[in-house]
């Protein structure tokens, strides 16, 4: 085992640690704290593919603005900070239907080409060339996106006068 | 990309510059309805004209000259967009929604709060639905369905005080968001598999792990996340509940409008001339050739079983509802099954009647949540026993009411039976070749729950005309002024509908010949 | 042709008069003075209609012939790939030819007289426009569907015929038994009008490309092509399982419309509609537009062989069947429906044994003897207010004019001569028994068709004796009746001439033409002696059964205080035999009938009924999906990629592997 | 460098996916669906890195521009999914999305 796939799998593991933490701990704030780990090790595997530009996108607007946005949606929305949530049981059902999915997934990846290969890095400058040429539509696009966000969610949240 | 000019974008810019204006003039405090909506209308008109003036004004068989230098045009392997005749056809369709609800909403009370947000978003919600037509990307395509997607689910929830409203707003955002993640990450394997997102590239076959089980499971994810807009079942237990709760106008957008988006999503990604679905070449690369494995039963077998399911239940569970909005909202659920029916079979006649189908049903479906708009409006409540002897109190009401549910039921002489019948006729047609009798049986499940839905349409027909009036609910408006009540902006949009759906439905050949056309081209071109 | 074409171009006036009716009533109809201007603009369009459709049967009759008119493409798909090559057309158009001309005279003679029959008849009713349109509209329908020069537009105006027709059954919608019988009609003419189109499809898969020209579905299902059968020859020879199966939807169709067994259950509760209404669609025209699809495929596409015998078997059992279940009832206007279904069943039955223009000239007949007998029982019912035939009795002395047009009815259906039912009647029964020696699979039926013969005579006249017969009515609480109003009069007189002289009008050289009897065995009239013999011996024991049980006021059950009961017992007494005849002799009818108003009560009601509870369940069941929490909803997008991904990578390859082709 | 294995990311991938989905199906909190909604796009987002880093052409960056813009999507996502979080909130006391279920049947 290499050192690359060592430190994959360590990274994998946090990650899907630390995801299923946030999802099943009953305190919202360690939820925020546990979501943030989980964006850092994704930021690790993206630095360990050679992506350093999503390393440091990921560590940026996930670990930095979506946990802080959701902390701040937690503070908001309750009194009391650290306030546990009422248990909330787990029915079989979508367990079953997650673990599904997860099998038929892990079926396909069986599939693919399981010898090592090399990772192909891209240079920030390669990255934004193609960003702001050819595929310049997507991110017009996502400012579209962003203009009806803006808009829309200000007026949702702002109080009404009515 | 040589033939695609500046002008082509002209529809999309009128749009974006009228929400421009309209979200700074709410900023400046200028929020009448009537300012923010004559712009909104303004700008909708101007970009249909420039869509009808790029489809080359000529009404009768005016597709037929498109110069074949702009279909297609820009579709390489690199471009994220590229005009097709039958996008442009879809583009208008859009654009009549769009100018529809605004034009109806025009009639809400003048200082109704949230206006100018209502129409800046029902003018963004459009322009997402423009670029999905001339995607020929499947990122920009999924982006472009998400530039729709945030601006209709801040528009269902903009009556931020209506719980109603509001809770409809989260459904539709959470279920929203899960089929987002769904399609990107089919996405993300079909990009694995063909090493790009351009559907030329993933039309041949090429590139990267060429994986065809990894393309397929991506194709399976992007089909439940189109589903979701198009509200196939069993992705479609949503859209009852969000066309229920959100504002009636707001509904009339989403089952007339926004679900014709996913329809031709569909289309691009499974019929198109660049899709899974024309007949592929084998892909020499070097002195190695390959045939790649052929998706296209596989992937029609799926789609007309998603028909069927889509159909029947929508069908069944419309007999039962007691509201109007509900029953509205399955026999929307069933119309995507028709749709689903052309696609699943994707000839160029069927694709011909699936858009007919969703050309009827945006006046047919619009226009019907449009007159119960106008209705409630009226102090009618929502059940479909309270519009008993609505036709006889309003007689023009109840005959524009009457004709746009005998045209969604499909009689003759409306819109909607044309679409079924070219529709039909197309499977039949179909299932001739050897090999696709599957198809016959599509036809006949589509026969079979028109024959259903005629029930709950007459339903409500029986109510409005053969049970006397509620003497408490005063439905009289001023004696001798059909429209008291509803406003000039309504009126206008119910009398454009109504007209469409009869207009054309006795008189379809024009509208017929420009989409066979361009249905022909869509499917022919590239193969 | 030649001289008369120009009279045929004109051939689209006759829907289109009561079309202007329908307009004119429909939307301005509130706004007259009195309801009855509305009724009189219809009856005066509908008689336009009549004239023009009377016109046109002469000039048939002078110059037979097939006539197209130019007709309008509605929807043209042009061809555009390999599957599709020849493309097809909805088109609109009129085609008169003798049969259609026979059928116009046919529906506007017993439309115009019904509507005006109804300005008396209807007096008292609210929603008389609405009435008025309903009716011009479905003349409308009518004359669309005989004037159809192809398939699909044949089954448009068909479609809005059972629209009229639901419209119609529920004019009393306050009643609920009014409402639940137009859903019910609705619901099964709807199973046989869908396996119709069904059938429609199948010729166009069949058909797309063969059939001359472009193909047959390239030329609009065209019923013609010029002067000869369009089909004809190249579907008279064929026999597929394909065309076998087509065929059984036609008979479907023509099944659930023409209520025939086992589609027959809304005919008698659609009585449920006011009585005009009874005579002109449920007795004259609507419930004959089945006969007349199959007459039309029959001579335009041909049935096989095995379609054939499904049709006599439907048709021949559809006789006795109907006409067993008359034999008990007390209702006069149910009596008369079952044995419009009974009689409807002899034209199937000539029409399966190869003979169309025999069940043609049946259908023919009928109308006017049954439009007839309709509207006597409506005058009946006018004058007395019920259709209870046990309460109703002596009617002959006040309604002089009722009681002679009842009877000549009547006679007509009990196919005694020379009234008009018996010529047609003999003429069915003679072609089924030219037929039985090459096809003995038939024999059945054919006893049937005769043993039905004097089931006709008895119940009709059972009828007839219980309602005219006797001293005065058996419900003293009934009013006293008087004659009906000159506009109900009217057209029973005239529809009284006909039914005892149209039978004759197929010895008229001229109107022969109408009914091209082509390979009909036995020339109309000069019947082989023996079956003539027989049936109108069987028709003459029936109508004497019914004197014997019913003449003269008997089985006149008395209210127990009543002082003429000592009078009364004397003359029961008297026909105490016929009780115990009734008893004894008449058990295995009772038996019969009792058995068919099981099955029709329990068996195809309850299956009805169990469809409608099954649907509700998996309704409910829907319903209760729809929790409105939103976890759940994401659950099923989630169960459905699941579902997906496996239908997708194992089932549909595996589907496609085994059965081949998408 | 001596590389990595393509099968594991996507075995990686799919976890992250089914917990996604998991969590969506089972949390009744609005901001616990908008965490789990986040990992499962992340899954996206992680598949179009690692096939872009093992792509064999040049086409291959085009993977890590759509990731960049998933990424951006995902967090203007998130943004709208906050105010309806608020609104809901301010309407309701509750952000529990199991309590809001008056639209049925």
């Amino acid at each position: 085992m290499s050192l690359e796939e060592l430190a994959f799998l360590v990274l994998a593991a946090i990650a899907v640690g630390t995801a299923l933490a946030a999802l099943l701990v009953r305190e919202l704030v360690h939820t925020i704290l546990w979501i943030s780990v989980f964006f850092v090790a994704l930021s690790g595997i993206y630095f360990l593919l050679q992506a350093d530009f999503l390393g440091i996108l990921q560590l940026g607007v996930y670990a930095g603005a979506v946990t802080i946005l959701l902390l701040f949606g937690v503070m908001v929305t309750r009194k009391r900070i650290f306030s546990r949530e009422a248990a909330t049981g787990i029915g079989p059902f979508p367990l079953a239907l997650a673990l599904v999915s997860i099998v038929i997934l892990s079926g396909v990846a069986a599939g693919l080409p399981t010898q090592p290969r090399t990772v192909h890095a891209y240079s920030p400058a390669a990255l934004s060339e193609q960003l702001f040429t050819t595929d310049g539509g997507w991110l017009v696009l996502l400012g579209l996106t962003m203009l009806s966000a803006l808009a829309g969610a200000i007026y949702l949240v702002r109080e009404g006068r009515e | 990309m040589d033939a695609v000019s500046w002008t082509w974008f002209l529809p999309e810019a009128f749009l974006l510059g009228a929400a421009l204006v309209v979200f700074l003039l709410d900023a400046v405090g200028v929020r009448k309805i009537e300012a923010v909506g004559a712009v909104s209308v303004g700008a909708v008109l101007l970009a249909l004209l420039a869509v009808i003036s790029d489809l080359g004004f000529d009404p009768l068989g005016f597709l037929s000259t498109l110069p074949a230098s702009v279909i297609d045009s820009g579709g390489g392997s690199t471009s994220l967009y590229a005009f097709s005749s039958l996008g442009l056809v879809f583009q208008g369709i859009f654009l009549l929604s769009a100018l529809l609800v605004a034009l109806a909403s025009l009639s809400r009370p003048s200082d109704e709060a949230g206006a100018s947000v209502f129409y800046g978003l029902l003018l963004m919600a459009t322009l997402g639905m423009m670029l999905v037509a001339i995607a020929a990307d499947l990122i920009f395509l999924l982006i472009a369905i998400e530039v729709t997607g945030i601006a209709t689910y801040l528009m269902v929830g903009y009556t931020r005080k209506d719980a109603r409203g509001l809770e409809a707003a989260m459904k539709f955002y959470i279920i929203g968001a899960l089929s987002t993640a769904l399609s990107f990450f089919g996405a993300s394997l079909l990009f694995g598999a063909y090493g790009s997102t351009n559907f030329l590239v993933l039309s041949q076959g090429l590139g990267g792990v060429t994986e065809s089980t990894l393309a397929l499971v991506g194709y399976a994810f992007l089909i439940v996340g189109l589903a979701f807009k198009v509200t196939l079942v069993p992705f479609h237990a949503w859209a009852v509940d969000v066309y229920d709760g959100a504002p009636t106008d707001v509904s009339a957008f989403l089952a007339g409008g926004t679900k014709k988006m996913g329809v031709f999503a569909f289309f691009l990604v499974f019929i198109g001339p660049l899709s899974i679905l024309t007949a592929r070449a084998v892909s020499c690369s070097g002195s190695v050739c390959v045939a790649p494995y052929d998706f296209r039963p596989s992937v029609q077998l799926t789609l007309g079983v998603l028909a069927i399911l889509t159909m029947t239940v929508g069908n069944l569970l419309a007999l039962l509802q007691k509201e109007m909005k509900r029953m509205l909202a399955y026999s929307s659920v069933s119309q995507a099954g028709y749709m689903m029916i052309g696609i699943a079979i994707g000839t160029a006649p069927a694709l011909a009647g699936a858009t007919l189908q969703v050309f009827a049903h945006v006046f047919m479906k619009a226009g019907a949540f449009l007159v119960v708009a106008g209705v409630s409006a009226l102090g009618v409540g929502p059940l479909i026993a309270q519009y008993r002897g609505l036709g006889q109190k309003r007689p023009y009401l109840g005959v524009a009411f009457a004709l746009l549910l005998l045209s969604l039921a499909g009689i003759p002489l409306t819109l909607g039976f044309v679409s079924k019948f070219v529709l039909f006729s197309a499977a039949v047609q179909a299932s001739t070749v050897p090999g696709q009798s599957f198809f016959f049986w599509l036809a006949v499940a589509g026969l079979l729950n028109s024959a259903v839905s005629v029930f709950y349409y007459a339903r409500v027909l029986k109510v409005m005309y053969m049970e006397p009036p509620d003497p408490a609910v005063p439905l009289d408006g001023p004696a001798g002024d059909p429209t008291a009540g509803l406003g000039f902006g309504r009126t206008a949009a119910i009398i454009l509908a109504v007209v469409a759906i009869v207009g054309l439905g006795i008189y379809p050949q024009p509208v017929l010949s420009a989409i066979q056309s361009a249905a022909t081209h869509f499917v022919a071109t590239g193969a | 042709m030649g001289a008369f074409d120009t009279l045929f171009q004109w051939a689209f006036l006759v829907p289109l008069f009561p079309l202007v009716g329908f307009v004119i009533v429909g939307f301005f109809g509130d706004r007259m003075k009195k309801a009855e201007y509305g009724g009189w603009v219809a009856v005066v369009l509908s008689g336009l209609a009549m004239f023009v459709g009377i016109l046109i049967a002469i000039g048939e009759a002078l110059s037979p012939g097939t006539y197209t008119d130019a007709s309008y493409t509605w929807l043209n798909l042009p061809g555009t790939q390999s599957v599709f090559s020849n493309g097809f057309s909805l088109v609109m158009g009129t085609l008169v030819d003798p049969i259609s001309a026979l059928m116009l005279v046919v529906v506007n003679v017993v439309g115009f007289l019904v509507m005006l029959y109804s300005i008396a008849y209807m007096h008292h009713d609210q929603g008389l426009p609405r009435y008025y349109a309903e009716l011009s509209l479905f003349l409308v329908a009518m004359n669309g569907l005989v004037l159809s020069d192809n398939l699909l537009e044949f089954f448009l105006f068909w479609e809005l015929v059972g629209v009229c027709s639901y419209f119609l059954i529920g004019f009393y919608y306050e009643k609920p038994s009014a409402a639940s019988a137009a859903k019910e009609a609705f619901l099964v003419t709807r199973v046989g009008d869908v396996l119709f189109l069904l059938g429609i499809f199948l010729y166009f898969a069949t058909y797309a490309t063969s059939g001359g020209g472009a193909g047959w579905a390239a030329s609009g299902f065209k019923f013609t092509n010029g002067n000869t059968p369009f089909l004809g020859s190249l579907v008279g020879s064929a026999s597929s399982p394909t065309l076998t199966i087509a065929g059984l939807m036609m008979l479907a169709g023509a099944a659930g419309k023409s209520a025939q067994f086992p589609l027959d259950v809304w005919l008698p509760d659609a009585m449920e509609g006011p009585t005009t209404v009874s005579a002109l669609i449920h007795a004259a025209t609507m419930v004959a537009a089945g006969v007349y699809l199959l007459v039309v495929v029959s001579l335009f596409l041909g049935f096989t062989a095995d379609d054939r015998l499904a049709i006599v078997a439907v048709g021949g059992f559809t006789t006795i069947w109907a006409a067993s279940m008359a034999l008990v009832n007390t209702d006069i206007k149910r009596v008369v429906a079952y044995s419009t279904i009974s009689q409807l069943g002899y034209m199937v039955l000539a029409v399966g044994a190869g003979f169309a223009m025999v069940g043609l000239y049946h259908l023919f007949t009928h109308a006017f003897f049954k439009a007839l007998l309709f509207l006597a029982a409506g005058s009946v019912i006018h004058a007395v207010g019920t259709q209870d035939l046990l309460k109703m009795g002596g009617l002959r002395k006040s309604m002089r004019v009722t009681w002679i047009a009842f009877f000549v009815g009547a006679m007509s259906l009990s196919g005694i001569p020379p009234f008009a039912g018996f010529w047609s009647k003999d003429d069915v029964l003679a072609s089924v028994y030219s037929q039985v020696g090459a096809h003995p699979l038939y024999w059945p039926f054919l006893l049937c068709a005769f043993a039905t013969v004097f089931l006709t005579a008895y119940y009709i006249f059972r009828a007839w004796f219980l309602a005219f017969d006797g001293d005065g009515s058996r419900d003293a609480s009934l009013p006293h009746a008087h004659e009906a109003p000159w506009a109900m009069r009217l057209p029973l007189i005239v529809l009284s001439g006909l039914a005892l002289v149209a039978g004759l009008f197929a010895f008229v050289p001229s109107f022969a033409n109408l009914l091209p009897g082509a390979g009909v065995p036995p020339t109309y009239g000069t019947t082989d002696l023996m079956l003539s013999a027989t049936s109108v011996g069987l028709g003459f024991g029936g109508l004497g059964l019914a004197y014997l049980m019913w003449g003269n006021g008997r089985v006149f059950t008395l209210p127990a205080d009543s002082p003429l009961q000592p009078f009364r017992t004397v003359l029961l007494r008297r026909y105490y035999v016929k009780d115990a005849y009734d008893w004894f002799g008449l058990k295995a009818v009772y038996g019969l009938s009792r058995a068919a108003d099981f099955v029709d009560q329990y068996v195809i009601d309850g299956t009805v009924r169990g469809i409608e509870r099954a649907f509700s369940q998996l309704s409910d069941a829907g319903r209760r999906l729809q929790t409105g929490v939103v976890s759940d909803y994401a659950a099923y997008v989630v169960s459905g990629l699941v579902g997906l991904l496996v239908f997708l990578l194992w089932i549909a390859p595996w589907l496609v592997r085994s059965v081949g082709g998408g | 460098m001596s590389g990595l294995v393509l099968a594991q990311f996507l075995g990686l991938s799919a976890a992250l996916l089914g917990i996604g989905l998991f969590g969506i199906l089972t949390r009744r909190n609005f901001i616990l669906l908008l965490i789990a909604i986040e990992v499962a796009i992340n899954a996206a987002v992680l598949n179009f890195v690692y096939f872009a880093g093992f792509a064999s052409g040049p086409g291959g960056v085009s993977g890590q521009a759509a990731a960049v813009v998933v990424v951006g999507l995902a967090a203007t996502e998130v943004a709208v999914g906050l105010a309806i979080v608020l609104a809901l909130n301010r309407q309701r006391g509750s952000i529990n999305v199991a309590e809001a279920s008056t639209l049925r049947q």
